[in-house]
């Protein structure tokens, strides 16, 4: 199952130069930024409220457009690509849909045969333990529920590149741990690069290869840390000294960072 | 042209001629001629198959003609006069009323007594009617138009109502919504004496003369046996046509038609000769015309507009 | 169950109030404008003098307007997804659908008589154009209505055009689409009458609901226009409900407008 | 740049090809018919000789027009917002308001003139009648359609039935209640044009659109009838160009059917 | 700024076998419930995505019925009081006004005076910090700057019971943080009662003077724990042993709880 991607690291993500503002004149929303993410990272995305990070990940699946610079996602310009997924931070369910047929919908795109996208879309609800919910609407879903579908969606489509925002916002901790130990199971089989905006710095830390700090006005990256702990990780990487103190590190460099988004 | 009024003959010439005949309105008895020659047989003893197609508000009698859609049908004269000017192929043939019967009811106890009294009036009419031009030309007047709606519904509610209207059909709907009698201005005493005419479609009646004239013969021995034998055929028919008509209406329109000699003409000398056209009024109704300033002078000859050579020859 | 009786109660309530206004109406009008506005027996009497008749005619004026109307959905369906597809494609050609409706009737009347003939083709065509636009303004309304968050999903699943427009847009122009129906319905049987009226043939003494007002009219049986004009209003009612109908059972399981106010 | 230069272009385009192939048909057709399709210098003379005469109607009918559709988006608002605040005024009034717009105009023409006169009075009440609905039936689903997280905002912060209407619905119902006029404002015009041929009047030689059609249709003057409806359909335009201004203005900032496609 | 009621304190929110089930068959989302909270408690509520904590808030703004049970909230039956405000788990702004009329919304309703609702909109405003953003329409913000938009627009509205769903759930650590102090700080000059729905442990034993452990299927409460931690709370109390061995101690329970939420 291993492929060719993690033999031979390439480059998945590169931003050069990338920068964003609304409108012509005002203060640009992210600054000037390049940024280099090799095939298979899992890049953990912090930062305050309104720093960018959302922005980010539109300009990479080629949902905005950014003011300068250039972009290059899995080898094609934004939006070119065929196998990216993206998270959104709201969890944007089609109301006429049930839930099984939600989770369909981005397999229905690629033409994904009905067995296989039954298949999928099987496994998927049982990941985000919503199987027994699959013939209920939207609007009779929890807010978290919501979100796990949103999860559920994404991950069928089984990417090379996966952009997620906070997807775990909505859960509780228990909830939240246990689909992280999921998600990093799930890389081992579909070996995706991953982009995930997380408030949670523990959760930074517990699941990602390298961590980026965003600072905000303008957003740029502040920190741009490594996280050397071995994958497979488990239960027992939370009790992990190594684990405790990256956690530490990042709080820390987080908190540095924030005066100025404070100012915001 | 050409080639439409002969498909639309040609289609046909194996057995019997196939005649269309577009009605101005509903079946009623002022195509009294038309249904009773139909209803005896007259036309297919012809050697004629002929349809008479009922009308309504927009029959487009002329146009159906023209374009031959319908060989013959039903309509006023002046009107036609005009049509021909812009260039429809249509041929006068025969008179059906030697008085358009449109005049203007007004009740009884209503203080216009003359043309000029309409002066500041409202009317109901059809804006389209050249008399309403005629009026206010030769009487230097002018009124308010209100669009006709084939009602009597107003005239009867309202005693200062004066509209448009066949005086064959009205006054009886009138007299039965509780109202009193109309009293009638006549179009003709205002020297507007447009005819009410069967219209052929010019090319089509060059190319079968032979059929239009076996058509009118049997048409004017329809309107003799209408008016003065047993109506009850056409009336069967007009019945069958339309549901509506009862026979109360259908006595008392054949009943104006006779009263009024519309039909014979109240000029007694020729009343045998129904059907019969008259060049000399064609002539006044063309200058009725030219002087309303409708087409330009020498531009409508009589001779290319009506013909009386595919009438029965007079006795 | 208080307020569901009153659901019930008060409709007709303000019917029989209505009903009974009318009545005095008509007795407090002049005697000779009271033919005007028919009693109510003498509604009754014209119902049972011309129902036969006027159930021929409703039957001939139900089916152009059931005609006029199915090709109005279908053909304002294809097209508003046709205008949803692009802008270019709008400002190309939604002039000329509006130039469609804008043409008055009254006016293409003639030339539809003698292009089409008198009759049921005509009077279905002029339905049709009556009922058409109000479907092509809603439905494409709705289609460029839909939420941008549905829209950003579907780009970055790299929907093709016709995916956003047939799975996302479509379904989310539902509750403007039936919208647009409900007023297609209302207009479809007037239209047809109306049509009937102008561009309608009596030959072979049937015809629809507008001849047969026109006669009435004509010979001024006001009690029998009435009844005329009532069951055209009928046919619409029944239209408006069929459609009323359909749309509770595609939209009330999702749309916000079908959500019980309290659960 | 590129597209927005095809933006305008094609719609020319596609204007200079119709006008090609109306003239194509005109020329194709058998002389007899071809009056039934005037060519465009027939047209051009058309509206050389009438044109002074087509814009004083044009005027009359467009001051009716406007009357009308102020009067329908005024008495619309105001009735969808009684119809949206209960489901019981729902019931009961509703199929009146139906029955309102399945009243055929030809047929209440005659009681019109008795009662109300021919002329401006009866022309803007045909029109208001005619454009009335679309705009109901448009806004009070539009007030219904309204996000159900919002009404429970209202309805936890208290409000009032009249605040939950007008601030909350009201405003969420625009799209719908612009939808509506935009549908109004295209048949205003046409339906000011009809009504002025059933319950118009002209004196003085001066009349609307309608009754100086019904001339030029009984004088088969074919052109100067395709150039009357060709005025008509110009303050369909106007107005419909208004309308959507209008509906820009109010909207851009907020509705996501004037969200740009990428930002 | 004492108050009576905090001098004597009186039942500010009672339950009593309060059940909701959506269908009539199904099992019930909350089983029968009793609950009675004082006023000027601060309540937290913990528990598994879908377990009914929105279904209880709703059930106490009276935006949704009970199928069986008895509910009095600040002495009213719900949704019948003049002083709840409600900080849903979406922002559910109206896109129509920009960020300054969505604040003042609820002030609207209640007829507040125009000069009165400009003073707590600019305070509400200044305290999540986006006063600069107060022309700015909801599609311009960011998910975390709408739902602080959300907050602002409640607290605005100095009611005299608070209901929050997850307010901070879409914001960083330090957003958290900082709004939980100012939160605190309010409370203190306004004196409501709240019951604050969070994913946090460390949240919720922060702010909280008790803590409700809801566990699923059908929601109930697990555990109702008082957090005997003294009022004021500042930076220092995040390091207090007490408060570490709280939050130790609710996360422990929380994930005993769990086991039956991960069967949903
Ligand atoms: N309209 C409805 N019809 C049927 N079931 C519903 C409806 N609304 C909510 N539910 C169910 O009720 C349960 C409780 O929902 P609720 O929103 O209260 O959960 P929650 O505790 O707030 O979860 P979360 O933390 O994910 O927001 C969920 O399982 C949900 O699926
Ligand atoms: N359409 C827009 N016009 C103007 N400003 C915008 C627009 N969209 C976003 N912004 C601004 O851009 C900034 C970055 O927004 P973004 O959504 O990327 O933030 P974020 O880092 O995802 O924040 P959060 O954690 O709250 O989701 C915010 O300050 C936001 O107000
Ligand atoms: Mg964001
Ligand atoms: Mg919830």
């Amino acid at each position: 199952m291993v492929t060719a991607a993690t033999a031979t690291p390439t480059t998945a993500i590169r931003l050069e130069n990338v920068s964003k503002s609304f409108f012509a004149s005002a203060t640009p929303i992210l600054a000037p930024l390049s940024l280099n993410v090799e095939a298979g990272e899992f890049v953990a995305i912090l930062g305050p409220s309104g720093c960018g990070k959302s922005t980010l990940l539109r300009l990479l699946s080629g949902l905005a457009t950014s003011s300068t610079g250039e972009i290059a996602v899995d080898g094609h310009p934004p939006g070119q690509g065929d196998d990216l997924a993206y998270v959104f931070q709201d969890a944007t369910l089609l109301p006429w849909l049930n839930v099984a047929a939600n989770v369909e919908t981005l397999l229905r795109l690629r033409h994904v045969p009905a067995d296989e996208r039954a298949r999928r879309r099987d496994a998927a609800l049982a990941l985000v333990r919503l199987s027994d919910r699959a013939g209920a609407y939207p609007r009779q879903l929890s807010g978290g529920q919501r979100m796990r579908v949103s999860l559920a969606r994404a991950l069928a489509t089984e990417p090379r590149v996966l952009l997620l925002d906070e997807p775990f916002g909505a859960l509780d901790e228990m909830t939240r741990d246990r689909l992280g130990e999921e998600l990093l199971a799930i890389r081992e089989r579909q070996r995706w690069t991953a982009l995930f905006v997380t408030h949670s710095v523990a959760e930074a830390v517990f699941l990602a290869s390298r961590v980026l700090v965003l600072a905000a006005r303008p957003g740029r990256v502040a920190h741009d840390l490594r996280i050397d702990l071995p994958y497979p990780r488990n239960h027992d990487t939370r009790r992990d000294p190594a684990y405790l103190r990256l956690v530490a590190e990042v709080s820390a460099r987080l908190r540095a960072v924030d005066p100025e988004a404070a100012a915001a | 042209g050409k080639k439409s009024a002969e498909s639309a003959a040609g289609s046909s010439k194996a057995s019997s001629t196939k005649i269309t005949v577009q009605l101005d309105w509903f079946p009623e008895p002022e195509h009294g001629g038309l249904f009773q020659a139909q209803a005896k047989g007259w036309f297919r003893e012809a050697g004629l198959e002929v349809t008479l197609v009922p009308g309504g508000p927009n029959a487009l009698v002329n146009q159906r003609v023209g374009t031959g859609q319908a060989q013959i049908g039903q309509g006023e004269s002046v009107t036609t006069l005009l049509d021909t000017h812009k260039g429809l192929p249509l041929l006068q043939v025969a008179a059906v009323f030697q008085n358009d019967p449109s005049v203007f009811l007004l009740h009884a106890e209503n203080p216009v007594r003359d043309f000029k009294d309409l002066n500041g009036r409202k009317i109901m009419a059809r804006p389209g009617w050249v008399f309403l031009d005629y009026l206010r030309q030769k009487y230097a007047i002018d009124f308010t138009i209100i669009p006709f709606n084939f009602s009597v519904s107003n005239f009867i509610a309202d005693k200062d109502f004066i509209q448009q209207g066949f005086y064959i059909a009205e006054p009886y709907f009138i007299t039965q919504g509780g109202a009193p009698a109309p009293r009638y201005l006549y179009a003709w005493d205002a020297g507007y004496d447009s005819y009410g005419v069967l219209i052929a479609n010019s090319e089509w009646a060059k190319n079968n003369p032979a059929a239009l004239r076996a058509f009118l013969a049997a048409y004017v021995r329809g309107w003799d046996d209408y008016l003065h034998g047993d109506p009850a055929p056409a009336h069967a028919a007009m019945k069958a046509a339309n549901d509506k008509n009862t026979d109360g209406f259908l006595e008392f329109s054949r009943r104006m038609i006779i009263e009024e000699k519309l039909v014979v003409g109240r000029d007694a000398a020729d009343s045998a000769r129904i059907g019969r056209l008259d060049p000399a009024r064609y002539a006044r109704q063309i200058q009725i015309i030219e002087d309303l300033k409708l087409a330009p002078a020498g531009a409508l000859k009589v001779e290319a507009v009506m013909s009386t050579d595919y009438l029965p020859s007079a006795k | 169950m208080n307020s569901r009786a009153l659901r019930w109660l008060l409709p007709l309530v303000l019917a029989a109030v209505l009903l009974a206004g009318w009545q005095v109406l008509h007795h407090s009008l002049p005697p000779t404008r009271r033919f005007l506005l028919p009693s109510l027996p003498q509604l009754a009497e014209a119902f049972r003098v011309h129902g036969a008749a006027l159930l021929v005619a409703a039957r001939y004026t139900a089916l152009a307007a059931l005609g006029g109307f199915a090709l109005a959905a279908v053909v304002a369906a294809f097209f508003s997804l046709l205008l949803a597809s692009s802008g270019l494609v709008r400002a190309t050609l939604y002039p000329y659908l509006m130039g469609l409706q804008m043409v008055p009737v009254i006016i293409i009347a003639p030339i539809l008589i003698l292009w089409v003939g008198p009759g049921a083709p005509s009077v279905i065509l002029v339905t049709f154009l009556i009922t058409f636009f109000p479907l092509v303004v809603n439905t494409t309304q709705g289609l460029l209505s839909v939420d941008r968050a549905h829209v950003d999903l579907f780009r970055m699943g790299r929907a093709a055009r016709w995916q956003e427009l047939l799975l996302l847009r479509a379904p989310a122009a539902l509750p403007y689409f039936f919208t647009g129906l409900r007023i297609a319905a209302i207009l479809a049987p007037i239209g047809a009458l109306t049509a009937d009226y102008l561009v309608g043939s009596s030959s072979g003494g049937r015809s629809g609901l507008g001849i047969t007002a026109l006669l009435f009219s004509a010979r001024n049986e006001i009690p029998a226009l009435y009844a005329t004009a009532l069951v055209g209003c009928l046919l619409g009612f029944a239209l408006v409900a069929a459609v009323s109908g359909l749309s509770w059972l595609v939209l009330n399981r999702w749309h916000d407008s079908y959500s019980p106010s309290d659960k």
